[in-house]
């Protein structure tokens, strides 16, 4: 009797919380069919290809968020972060001048070198100083804005050396058997970001900061440490978008990364991640990004909606599919 | 016997290529301005919208200004700011966008948005003829709209057809993602308004990256350097650009200037027009030491 | 004689899981009914059944004999039915008489009158022999105090019948004396008390009928005269509960393993000095607010201090617990719904959170041994959970105690300070957890015991040392140990006083 | 001897109580001090009563923004609701035409319901939808953004009748006794706000549902009226906003109001308002709106930064301005 109670309710529990996972999955295949009967072009192999090369950037850096998020922080810079991260790479690669791997090499260590100093920043402030992430990563947010607006002159960063440009381009506009090499980075990212987040200490303690202070504290997990590597780790994500960024335009300008930090957390939010902290799904972020990009995609592919309205629409479609979500795991 | 002048200059940020030329350019002329005229002090001062802006014209007041030089977010909402200066007697010049009541500004030095639009729809008229064409709009505001209205009127009984537009927001990441959205959308596209040339750029690597061979060109303005560049170059898709140029905020600063230090007074209009960039004009419309 | 509230055959069930099965309970006006029965027998799910907090999955209630359904706690309360939960369920950001009037603010000219709310929190408050202040926050509260906000909450609506799920887990003895009075007065206006405790003594003291549960169960109904303590054991635990407290191991040897020199918590503790043997049990016996949690949270790194810390003869200072837990000092908060244990995670997280880097296997987490650790865990320390992959929340509160401390006992201390050990635990249990704590010692570990069950104390320490006002009131050697001897340090009143204390508590 | 270890335990408490409700004020001073150094022109009345006369948006927004905060709540749409309801606003009186008080008053009567409804949608969808407030505003952001952009058919909504506008233009530029009419509003909504949040039950039961949601249910807290009622009054504190901000500019366009969900959170948390809820500090709000304006204004006064950096200026003022007031705090 004991027995099969025990059996049973551990296969309820199991599908409930599948259900709970799976919801953002489920909204992405609402939303490909709604796609779909929009516009046949929609289900094209490139149009969608398309789409989920273009989610690359966000989908990494919603992956680092990820991170941030689940510890209970919050980080608004990763935009900006991005921008002069990606700044800082192409006046690295320009100084640089000779074509060449080790050239494209030093560059990329730069970018990913100073996405974890800038998290790095952010992490110190917020745990040293205790103030409220919000605050703290929109300051740094206006920092690395005007930074990038100096270094450009108000102008654009642009790689100079076309032959290096050559060279670089396949990182955006190649492929493996395939599947894009951005879809190839996000997939390795993600599944990076999963091991850490579920296998190993560092992730565990992650969720305990997160989801209780205090009692992370009491239970001797090095809070300061935690919480500042979360920053990191955002850092390096945010470089290593960038890495796939900077071969696609080439450029950094003022408006580089502009809200990224918005589509971040609401692929992160949609992806399943609650913001208060104490959950964390990376697959579900990464799905989060990708639908993102498809609603922006299915506007243009439409033919109903004004140019005017299109912010409206996406919203709209944005918050059903949240209430869908949702009812999905109700009606558990 | 030294005259001390202080002429305050307000601007929207930096946020994107053709405002960032604008702060470039008033940044270089304020300096080399103080350096020509010893008693003149140039306030350089940038917003990032209306509101703000009318707030910095508030706090430049604070600090005495002789004269304004400014740049108006839009026109409707700073006429009346820019109208509380003047009442202090503050000379003021006016630059790219009018105010709704002429009277108030001194100079005015004139952009021409409706003009811009007007140029580059002659240009899809005379050379494309007809065909499908494709329109990017930047930041949803009267610039945008004077232009884009005025490019669809100048199509007018053109064999030339706008199948789509969008708002890209002036930026390449945002004009790449829509216009690889175009290319899945309409199989057949003629030529592409970007309507500014970094939108330009994101639009010349999606193209390329489609590989579509039935666009014949791509239309961008504001006379960027590289963009200018390539039409020099020859430039089989770039075979145009209009130009509307940013250092039009210098043009107003030395006349204001000489308004002060020079013996004749400076007051009316100065027209400075779109224009059309071509192969053969290019190199008046080429800096190559500017960021943008 | 009529009841005032009757519950028939209440089942209810969590998914597929019943905790409760056919229970039935009648409950009559001017008695005080104690409901007993080990960790997750599912006393507290009976409470919130029948305070409208839960819907029964099946069976029927009924008020003065008219069935009747409450759609929540509200109704219930409005038709005066309260329930004191064994869980504190406070606002923290709210002030005490914030919290004990939310809901029903005193109202004058629409605005809410904080003074008219202040002083009745005062003289609610001075009933229950507290002098908490009406104006602080509930964040500062301790765990006792919280406890007696809430009981006064419940105190503060007209009650046809007051459910206290167990009041007295988190009280000293003084405290509890001042609630028996008033649940006697409220008995003799006529009111109806449910009462649950696990301290049998004052079951044995309170109550006029006793209802037995076990595994979610009706187990008897008992008039309490001639239902000893020992037969009601014997009804929870279906076996013989003759001893509770093991032998005292010999302490291994005369070597101080910890000393603890000139010691001050600012604004909590001053001037402390004591030190402990290694193979020693030692107790910390005090009222509430004497500052032993404050004491031993600092000796941790938990919160700053002064004064000096040896260990194993070389002076030590941790900064935070991790570098406690290194040394092999281990601390076991009081707190466990704040500080112990993460209610929104399972099990398994919540057992090897202070340990993990034991479950290492290369850079990554052998989950499979954390499974195995959970087993035994489970095993060694009775844990009652019919499902393995429940939430810390939804353990039954004993068994969140249990897994506390299988938690922190997975660090392998060597000096291990356990704060209210046996909060809110069943009869059985206890002697489990006492035989633990034995065995700790005879392994030649230390142990801190922290306890307001003076009973505790006499049956388990070595040596108890007293607390009163942040200072060490004095020191109760082994032979000289009573509870005449600790009531009289901790209250500094004179003896007789002190005597009739004790007695009202046994 | 008991005695006096809790009395002055006591007294001790309500020092360190009132520094932290102070903190704002002291980072206040320092601020202006500052300003006074930088440019003797800053220490003006004409500049000081410019500054706090234009933190009055803000300072209203912020107001409504402390009950939703407060309440656990969040509300990123409240500068594209001030856009749509300027625009709307602005339109009514277009549309009644003559000019005339009864006009004026309608069409403030039009802003004000419009905010309570915009207020009212967010409110429902939160509530009744379970959706995380943060995705919820995120895309009612989007939609009334798109609202604008299409009324305004992507131009400017302008005030066309100029009596109206002149009948209108005290609203913001008149005075009363030397004080400016949006100064005496926003100390207006600030107090009745104050009072509102502190002395009703409502209020109380704003800060119950932000401290912990369980316990309110459980004492009888209507918890989705309280939590609705903050999301309306978030929006008519827009609306009372927008009355003083219409007559300025006379004018809506589609960047109207852009960003100032970021500045109206970041003078709630400035004023010491924890985004976690279960805290408000009405006059602490009003403080920290204030203080962004100074800073604003002192990055204007000052000729030391390029133009380019000024944001990162800003945003350093902003951080450096959390640590002294956490300083202020610890060292108690
Ligand atoms: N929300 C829930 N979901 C699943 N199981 C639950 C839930 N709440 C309680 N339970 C289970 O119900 C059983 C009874 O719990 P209950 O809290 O009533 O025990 P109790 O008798 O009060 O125990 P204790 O003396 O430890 O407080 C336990 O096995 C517990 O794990
Ligand atoms: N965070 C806090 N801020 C201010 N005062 C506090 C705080 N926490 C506890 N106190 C007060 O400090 C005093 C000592 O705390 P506490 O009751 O925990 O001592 P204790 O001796 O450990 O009691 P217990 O017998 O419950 O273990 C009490 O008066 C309590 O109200
Ligand atoms: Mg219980
Ligand atoms: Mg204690």
């Amino acid at each position: 009797m004991t027995e099969t109670v025990l059996r049973s309710s551990a296969e309820k529990r199991r599908f409930n919380f599948d259900m709970r996972a799976l919801s953002p999955f489920i909204a992405l295949i609402v939303l490909v069919i709604a796609g779909a009967l929009i516009n046949p072009d929609f289900l094209t192999a490139s149009n969608l290809l398309n789409v989920v090369t273009r989610s690359a950037f966000i989908a990494i850096i919603a992956v680092g968020a990820t991170f941030v998020i689940a510890g209970g922080g919050l980080d608004l810079s990763v935009g900006s972060m991005a921008a002069l991260v990606a700044g800082i790479m192409i006046l690295t690669l320009n100084g640089l001048g000779n074509p060449g791997y080790g050239t494209l090499a030093l560059g990329m260590l730069a970018a990913v070198g100073l996405g974890a100093a800038c998290g790095l920043a952010n992490g110190l402030i917020v745990t040293f100083g205790r103030i409220e992430p919000f605050i703290v990563t929109l300051g740094t947010m206006g920092i690395f804005r005007s930074l990038v607006i100096w270094l450009a002159a108000g102008g654009t960063i642009t790689l100079r050396n076309s032959e290096l440009r050559e060279l670089y381009r396949p990182v955006y506009f190649g492929d493996v058997a395939g599947v894009p090499v951005p879809i190839l980075a996000f997939l390795a990212v993600a599944a990076v970001g999963a091991l850490i987040l579920y296998k190993t200490s560092f992730g565990r303690h992650v969720i305990a900061i997160g989801s209780n202070e205090d009692v992370a504290r009491y239970s001797g997990v090095p809070i300061w440490r935690v919480r500042t590597l979360t920053y990191i780790i955002q850092g390096i994500c945010v470089g290593i978008a960038i890495l796939v960024y900077v071969p696609r335009l080439g450029s950094a300008t003022p408006t580089t990364g502009l809200l990224w930090e918005l589509q971040a957390i609401t692929a992160v939010v949609i992806g399943g991640t609650a913001l208060r902290g104490g959950l964390g799904r990376v697959w579900g972020t990464v799905v989060g990004a990708i639908i993102l990009e498809l609603v922006a995609n299915i506007m243009v592919l439409s033919n109903f909606v004004s140019e005017f309205l299109v912010g409206a629409v996406q919203g709209a479609i944005i918050i059903i599919a949240m209430l869908v979500q949702r009812s999905l795991q109700r009606g558990r | 016997q030294q005259k001390n002048v202080t002429i305050g200059v307000s601007i929207p940020a930096a946020t994107h290529g053709w405002t960032g030329g604008v702060v470039y350019h008033a940044q270089e002329t304020a300096k080399q301005l103080e350096k020509t005229y010893p008693g003149l002090k140039v306030v350089v001062k940038t917003s990032p919208d209306g509101a703000s802006q009318a707030n910095a014209l508030d706090d430049l007041t604070a600090q005495k200004i002789d004269a304004l030089v400014v740049l108006p977010f839009n026109s409707d909402e700073l006429t009346n700011p820019v109208n509380e200066v003047k009442k202090r007697g503050t000379f003021i010049t006016v630059v790219d966008r009018g105010l709704k009541d002429p009277s108030i500004q001194d100079i005015y030095v004139a952009g021409n948005n409706p003009e811009f639009g007007r140029v580059a729809g002659k240009y899809f008229k005379d050379n494309l003829k007809q065909g499908n064409v494709v329109v990017f709009r930047g930041i949803p505001t009267v610039i945008d709209e004077e232009r884009v209205t005025n490019f669809e009127k100048a199509l007018e009984g053109s064999g030339v057809k706008v199948i789509d537009k969008q708002y890209a927001n002036w930026n390449r990441d945002d004009a790449f993602r829509v216009m690889q959205d175009f290319l899945a959308k309409h199989p057949k596209i003629d030529a592409v308004w970007a309507s500014d040339d970094d939108m330009a750029l994101g639009i010349m690597e999606a193209i390329r990256q489609g590989k579509r061979e039935d666009i014949k060109f791509v239309l961008g303005g504001a006379g960027m350097k590289d963009m200018v560049k390539r039409v020099m170059d020859g430039d089989k898709m770039i075979p145009a650009d209009v130009s509307y140029p940013p250092a039009m905020i210098s043009t107003a600063m030395f006349v204001t200037a000489g308004q002060f230090f020079a013996n004749a007074p400076m007051r009316g209009t100065y027209v400075i027009n779109a224009e059309l960039i071509t192969k053969d004009n290019a190199k008046n419309f080429y800096y190559p030491d500017s960021p943008f | 004689m009529s009841s005032v509230l009757r519950a028939e055959n209440v089942s209810k069930s969590f998914g597929p899981v019943e905790v409760l099965s056919g229970i039935s309970l009648d409950l009559r006006p001017g008695e005080v009914h104690a409901v007993i029965g080990e960790n997750g027998a599912g006393k507290s799910t009976l409470m919130r059944i029948l305070s409208g907090h839960l819907q029964p999955t099946k069976g029927s209630l009924y008020l003065d004999d008219q069935p009747i359904a409450f759609s929540g706690p509200v109704e219930a309360e409005s038709r005066g039915i309260v329930l004191v939960h064994q869980e504190i369920l406070l606002a923290e950001d709210l002030t005490v008489s914030q919290n004990l009037f939310l809901g029903r603010e005193i109202r004058r000219f629409g605005l809410v009158d904080d003074r008219a709310m202040r002083d009745r929190t005062r003289a609610i408050l001075k009933d229950l022999g507290t002098a908490i202040d009406p104006d602080r926050e509930v964040r500062r509260l301790s765990i006792a105090d919280r406890q007696l906000v809430q009981i006064a909450r419940a105190l503060l609506v007209p009650h046809k019948v007051v459910a206290f799920d167990e009041p007295t887990a988190v009280l000293t003895p003084v405290e509890a004396e001042s609630l028996f009075q008033i649940i006697r007065r409220l008995r003799a206006h006529g009111a109806a008390i449910l009462y649950i405790s696990h301290r049998l003594n004052e079951v044995k003291a309170i109550a006029d009928r006793v209802t037995v549960l076990r595994d979610g169960r009706f187990i008897a109904t008992r008039d309490i005269d001639g239902l000893e303590p020992l037969e009601m054991a014997r009804l929870m635990v279906g076996r013989d509960m003759s001893k509770l407290y093991p032998e005292k191991p010999a302490t291994a040897s005369d070597q101080d393993i910890l000393s603890v020199r000139t010691m001050s918590v600012p604004g909590y503790v001053e001037d402390v000095s004591f030190s402990l043997r290694r193979g020693e049990i030692l107790g910390f016996g005090g009222l509430i607010g004497a500052g032993r949690t404050e004491l031993f949270e600092s000796l941790v790194g938990l919160r700053p201090s002064e004064g000096s810390i040896a260990l194993n003869g070389r002076n030590v200072r941790f900064n935070d617990a991790r570098e406690a837990m290194a040394a092999g000092v281990v601390y076991l908060s009081e707190d466990r719904k704040g500080k112990g244990l993460l209610l929104r995670q399972d099990l398994r997280v919540n057992l090897t959170l202070a340990a993990l880097e034991k479950f290492g296997r290369g850079p990554f987490i052998d989950v499979p041994a954390e499974e195995r650790a959970l087993d035994t865990a489970i095993k060694d320390f009775d844990i009652r959970t019919r499902r393995r992959d429940l939430l810390a929340g939804q353990l039954s509160g004993g068994n969140q105690q249990k897994l506390l401390l299988a938690k922190m006992m997975l660090a392998d201390p060597q000096v291990v300070v356990i704060d209210e050990p046996t909060r809110g635990v069943d009869i059985g249990t206890k002697e489990q957890i006492y035989r633990f704590i034995a065995s700790l010692a005879e392994q030649g570990r230390s142990v801190i015991v922290i306890s307001s069950e003076m009973q505790e104390l006499i049956g388990l320490c070595h040596r108890v040392v007293v607390m009163r006002n942040g200072r060490i009131a004095g020191e109760v050697a082994q032979t000289d140990l009573s509870e005449d001897a600790i009531v009289y340090l901790a209250t500094g009143v004179h003896e007789e006083r002190a005597a009739e204390i004790a007695a009202g508590q046994a």
